[in-house]
């Protein structure tokens, strides 16, 4: 732990390891990840790249309620979830699909919480990750608190504690960087900045100079990242994973992106951006960057291209069958999860139910 | 429920709480509308469509996403001579100022002995019946009624919404200004230039004589629906739309269970601690010689909000409120 | 109330407290104790006196200044393996935490079907009776026992504060733990190796034949008080500890109050949709027509709770309820 | 509004103009306030160190239920009025009865919240002083609200908010700090820092290299300043209301001091820290320290310095004799303040203690 300002404070620039060309900018102080570690990395952001437009298909279709896409975001969202060990833990928000997707978790499970049959739809203990977040910046709480709870055991465990530009004006936010500060928790707090929440851009959410800047006034390093550059989102993103497994403490990850689509599909990205803004992140796509660079190296084929384009279509095959079978809820359920034993009222109300239904059977 | 014809248009309650916004925006230069997305995009609901554009950015503005920071503001804003009107996004989205609403706005007149006023309003997009995932669909009326100092209210129909929500806005009090989502979309014939429903007041809103229907925001349709199906099966039911949570229109309510001699309490809310708990038991305190039977409730139950393709099994519906009716101990009477 | 003689010692329920807190500790790795002041300092009550000293840095600790930080850590602390047990000063400083206790403590397990279970303690400080300004003395069970999944208790004894804070720290689920401050101090026989009095279970600790008070915490005294003085006179009141809010246990206090057929419900907080509200209307609805006229409240008014010197205004007193024990239509029965 | 990191960060040290001996320091960048502003800040320092001592003294006398006194923050409490214009405002906490005092509120008046009469004695339009927050952090956003109502009616308003070291770790602290910023509103953020919150020493709330570098996080400029300079906090603190006034948006001023006596009579100090500590703070008294330097200087007599005492000690006198006083409450006034108008739930209320009370009386 260090509270000098200068080791703290963010480099002036996002870090950027490959340019938007596919170019590697032979930045100092930084290594490329193997190409092994990359090619990985972009099986899965073609996979994560396909589950998106499954997902806003399947909106259309009637399928699932709403989607928010990570559309764009892909170097993200692979690489929160590539930088972990097995006994971490990863705290998704809503936009964060494609994230506990390449943690291993079923898309299918993923989607339970936008298809409506119940709001999560995996054990959080399988893959560790906790249920995807709606209300904003809470569950960086809640990765403090599991990560200190490990720290306390002597576990390894690092957390990675994922939120948006938005949620970072939360009170929740604050307190969460805080407590991890002050207890020196093995948290990755890492931020999707990618220029709105919902209609709101980034200059109506904070005027620092940058989101990472926040770190120093909790005593923790703040660094940014070009978030479509996945090489240097794994070093940077998994330099501070290392960093907190080795007891150095929690860091700040600025990831600077751009939400491709409209905030979800009920949203009407027109009435507050212009087309000509969007179009010029295409540009910037993550998967085309990766793409070329892996090519340039010689390291990604036609053939391994069109492998990943399988697997892709499988885990969109996979998922749009998941997402078409229609399960029949069953109220009793309502009264199940409340405590760990219903209690006498809940026993009640649940006959009351169960004898509607009866009623409406006979 | 009859509305005069003067100066009648067909508005949803969506468009009517937007024009209620817009009048008062208009004629009173300290009225101020924020929140989250509520300026150039109109809000997630559309509440605030175009009052940016009308009333320039001083006016109508986003602020930075922190729902105590929008309450918290509101009060400061509201010490110092404006009327604020903030949007909370979805009700539970509200939880996070509570400390806002209920140790400040809801007290700061009292700690100052009445020299610190603090006008303002918090309009919560509120209650299920959507479809909404976790955190959209929650009822928190109780919280906000269980708190002195606060007003709360629940328009059923845009009319009322108009009229209430220009009245919150006047208030020299706050408001918790409750708008039920899945009313935001019904059109209905609005007067705009009729008397406004005062704060305080409820509205029997369907005569009948066999027992009394008493409910709000939401829950009014059904109840109103309850009692049209009951009518076919020979069953007159009064339904109250209480409108005004509080202050309470005990005068109202009570008349009106009394001239029935039965009630029945529809809510979305869990029913344990909640507002239909209170009027149970201040209903039964005042009346209880003219009941002839207990009142009962058809609330929502003491469980989290379900997910989307359960709620409707938790929602109160129009066959519970008749089991609940035919509950009322007809026989014995 | 009867206590066994046993193991008994003398305590106040702060040292009860202290001693739950401590043989918890002891007992199970997994409990931890933290929050604002609860280290080397023992709380501003000493309800954790000495617990940093005994147990180590590790396992009570001082936090940030910060309640939704000391919930929202708690919540993941339990989510991995741990039963925290955190301190909220007082009551209106939960408030910050309001999120955190209802959309996730109370929620968690709900939301995961079953699969995280969220084991935790948050004790406050609750309500008056001590002289204390502003912010320091407020009633708050009615917002927690209004959302589901959420245990709230409110011991009145010092051998039930024991009892229950055990059981509390033992529950797979989160408890609401209310501490009547006002009773802090009191000194009692405490039998610790008593059974502990479940969650759920209400107690009878006052027979009697004409009427039933219904209490909780501080205003159990309060009512047994009542009850004395009421003997004097010659009319003989029985006295409910409700003792457990969430879970009610309906069918003690219900047998209660079918057995004499007239009741008040005493209670702090401001009566309007609150705990007191829900006791009236249930107990109405399960016990119509046992009763011999309305169920009367003496609760807290509908303000914020008052300074210091005029907090006995407010506050249920003997009279107050003796008051509305004579209203109990005793002449028509 | 500038976001260069260089321009918002604070100096390395915390400014000081007169050192603990009353030297002056000659730190560059700094003028040292005039002669007349510091022996005025003197006369009301002695006036605050008294009222101070009486306040303590009337606890014990039974005569206020608990006092939080800020002995050693007398330089704090006096400068955090003094910079401001009639039409300011200030925000207040608790143990802010010095400052409150200081900008003209009569200290009977503030007294009341701590004698038990009613939560707050003065109307607070009158000398624009908000009334004295107890929850920590939530008048901050308040004075926000006011600053910005104001700029919004173009008014030369600014605000004083004030708060300590333990307070900003609160999420209201964020949003404050965050909304100030983003809407450039005209707000001073003057934090206290005594070392402790209660009985938690600043370690345990925060490991930031300040909390003034709190202020980078949002684009607002922190500054620190040693807290028993008198000198150093007019010139900084005032330096910022100026610059608040003239449209250049909030900052964040860390002051930092020490709480010499415990958190009020009511808490035990010796259970978290050592007479050593507190002995080495008495070295630094901010009233001791400006009387040397105004006395090397010349502008401060014996006879001005008696006048001053005897001023205080009629300010004392005045304290006495108020709290003396015993006011007879009136219950009725419980139901008069809920609303503007009591509703008829609350006249039915009254009607009952009224009852009450005639009964008694009869
Ligand atoms: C506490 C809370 N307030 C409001 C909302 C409503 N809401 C959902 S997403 C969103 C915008 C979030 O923006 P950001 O954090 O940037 O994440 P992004 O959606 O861009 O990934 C808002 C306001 C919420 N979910 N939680
Ligand atoms: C929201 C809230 N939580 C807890 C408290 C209880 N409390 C009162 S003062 C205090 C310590 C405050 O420390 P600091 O902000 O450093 O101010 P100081 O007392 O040192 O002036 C605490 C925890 C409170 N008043 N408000
Ligand atoms: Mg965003
Ligand atoms: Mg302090």
């Amino acid at each position: 732990m260090t509270r000098d300002p200068d080791l703290l404070l963010p480099s002036d620039e996002p870090v950027m390891l490959i340019d938007p060309s596919g170019e590697p900018t032979g930045l100092a102080g930084f290594d490329l990840p193997s190409s092994d570690v990359l090619l990985r990395a972009y099986a899965a952001m073609v996979i994560g790249r396909r589950l998106n437009d499954q997902a806003y298909a399947l909106v259309r279709q009637g399928r699932l309620a709403v989607y928010p896409s990570s559309h764009g975001q892909e170097a993200c969202q692979v690489t929160a979830a590539h930088v972990l060990a097995d006994g971490d833990w990863m705290f998704p928000t809503y936009r964060d699909t494609v994230a506990a997707v390449a943690r291993g978790v079923d898309p299918v499970e993923v989607l339970v919480l936008l298809k409506g049959d119940w709001h999560s739809g995996y054990d959080p203990y399988r893959h560790r990750v906790a249920p995807q977040a709606t209300p904003l910046a809470t569950q960086l709480l809640h990765a403090v608190g599991v990560a200190q709870a490990a720290k306390l055991r002597a576990e390894p465990t690092v957390v990675m504690a994922m939120c948006g530009d938005g949620a970072t004006s939360e009170g929740d936010f604050h307190e969460a960087l805080n407590f991890a500060a002050v207890f020196q928790a093995p948290v990755v707090f890492f931020v999707q900045n990618n220029e709105y929440a919902i209609s709101v851009p980034l200059a109506r959410q904070s005027v620092a100079p940058s989101l990472a800047h926040k770190g120093v006034g909790y005593g923790l390093p703040g660094e940014r990242v070009d978030g479509n550059d996945t090489a240097a989102l794994l070093a940077v993103v998994g330099g501070a994973v290392d960093r907190a497994r080795a007891g150095e403490g929690p860091q700040l990850v600025e990831a600077h992106t751009y939400r491709m689509q409209a905030h979800t599909n009920a949203d009407d990205a027109t009435r507050y951006r212009r087309d000509a803004e969007v179009a010029a992140w295409i540009e910037r796509d993550p998967l085309t960057r990766l793409e070329t660079y892996l090519r340039a190296q010689g390291v990604l084929t036609d053939e391994q291209a069109a492998e990943f384009a399988e697997e892709a279509e499988r885990v969109a095959t996979h998922t749009r069958a998941g997402l078409n079978q229609d399960v029949v809820p069953n109220p009793e359920e309502l009264f199940d999860y409340v405590y760990a034993h219903r209690t006498p009222q809940l026993e009640e109300q649940a006959a009351l139910v169960a004898d509607e239904l009866a009623r409406e059977d006979a | 429920m009859t509305t005069t014809t003067r100066t009648h248009e067909k508005l949803t309650m969506a468009q009517a709480l937007n024009r209620a916004l817009r009048d008062a925006l208009a004629e009173d230069e300290s009225v101020l509308v924020f929140g989250e997305d509520v300026g150039p995009l109109g809000g997630v609901f559309r509440i605030t469509d175009g009052l940016t554009a009308e009333f320039g950015e001083q006016r109508c503005f986003d602020t930075p996403l922190a729902e105590a920071g929008i309450v918290g503001t509101a009060v400061g804003m509201a010490m110092n001579g404006m009327r604020p009107v903030v949007e909370m996004q979805f009700d539970a989205f509200a939880y996070p100022a509570f400390e806002q609403v209920v140790s400040h706005a809801a007290k700061l007149r009292n700690r100052t002995r009445g020299a610190v006023a603090v006008p303002m309003v918090i309009r919560v997009p509120y209650a299920g019946g959507i479809g909404g995932v976790e955190h959209h669909c929650d009822s928190s009326e109780s919280y906000y009624a269980h708190t002195p100092g606060l007003h709360v209210v629940a328009p059923a129909n845009a009319a009322d919404a108009y009229g209430l929500l220009r009245e919150a806005i006047a208030s020299p009090d706050p408001v918790i200004f409750l708008e039920p989502k899945k009313l935001y979309w019904a059109k209905e014939e609005v007067d705009l230039a009729a008397p406004v429903p005062g704060i305080g007041s409820a509205a029997v809103v369907r005569d009948g004589t066999d027992a009394t229907l008493i409910a709000y925001g939401p829950s009014v349709p059904t109840a109103l629906e309850a009692a049209e199906v009951a009518a076919q099966d020979g069953r007159s039911l009064q339904v109250v739309d209480v409108r005004s949570i509080v202050p309470f229109d005990d005068a109202t309510v009570c008349a009106a269970v009394r001239s029935t001699g039965r009630a029945v309490v529809v809510a979305e809310a869990s029913g344990f601690a909640s507002v239909s708990s209170e009027i149970v038991a201040r209903v039964t305190e005042r009346c209880f010689h003219s009941l002839a039977a207990p009142i009962r409730r058809v609330t929502g139950f003491d469980i989290p909000f379900p997910p989307p393709k359960l709620e409707h099994f938790h929602l109160p519906g129009v066959d519970r409120i008749l089991d609940a009716v035919d509950d009322l101990q007809w026989d014995e009477s």
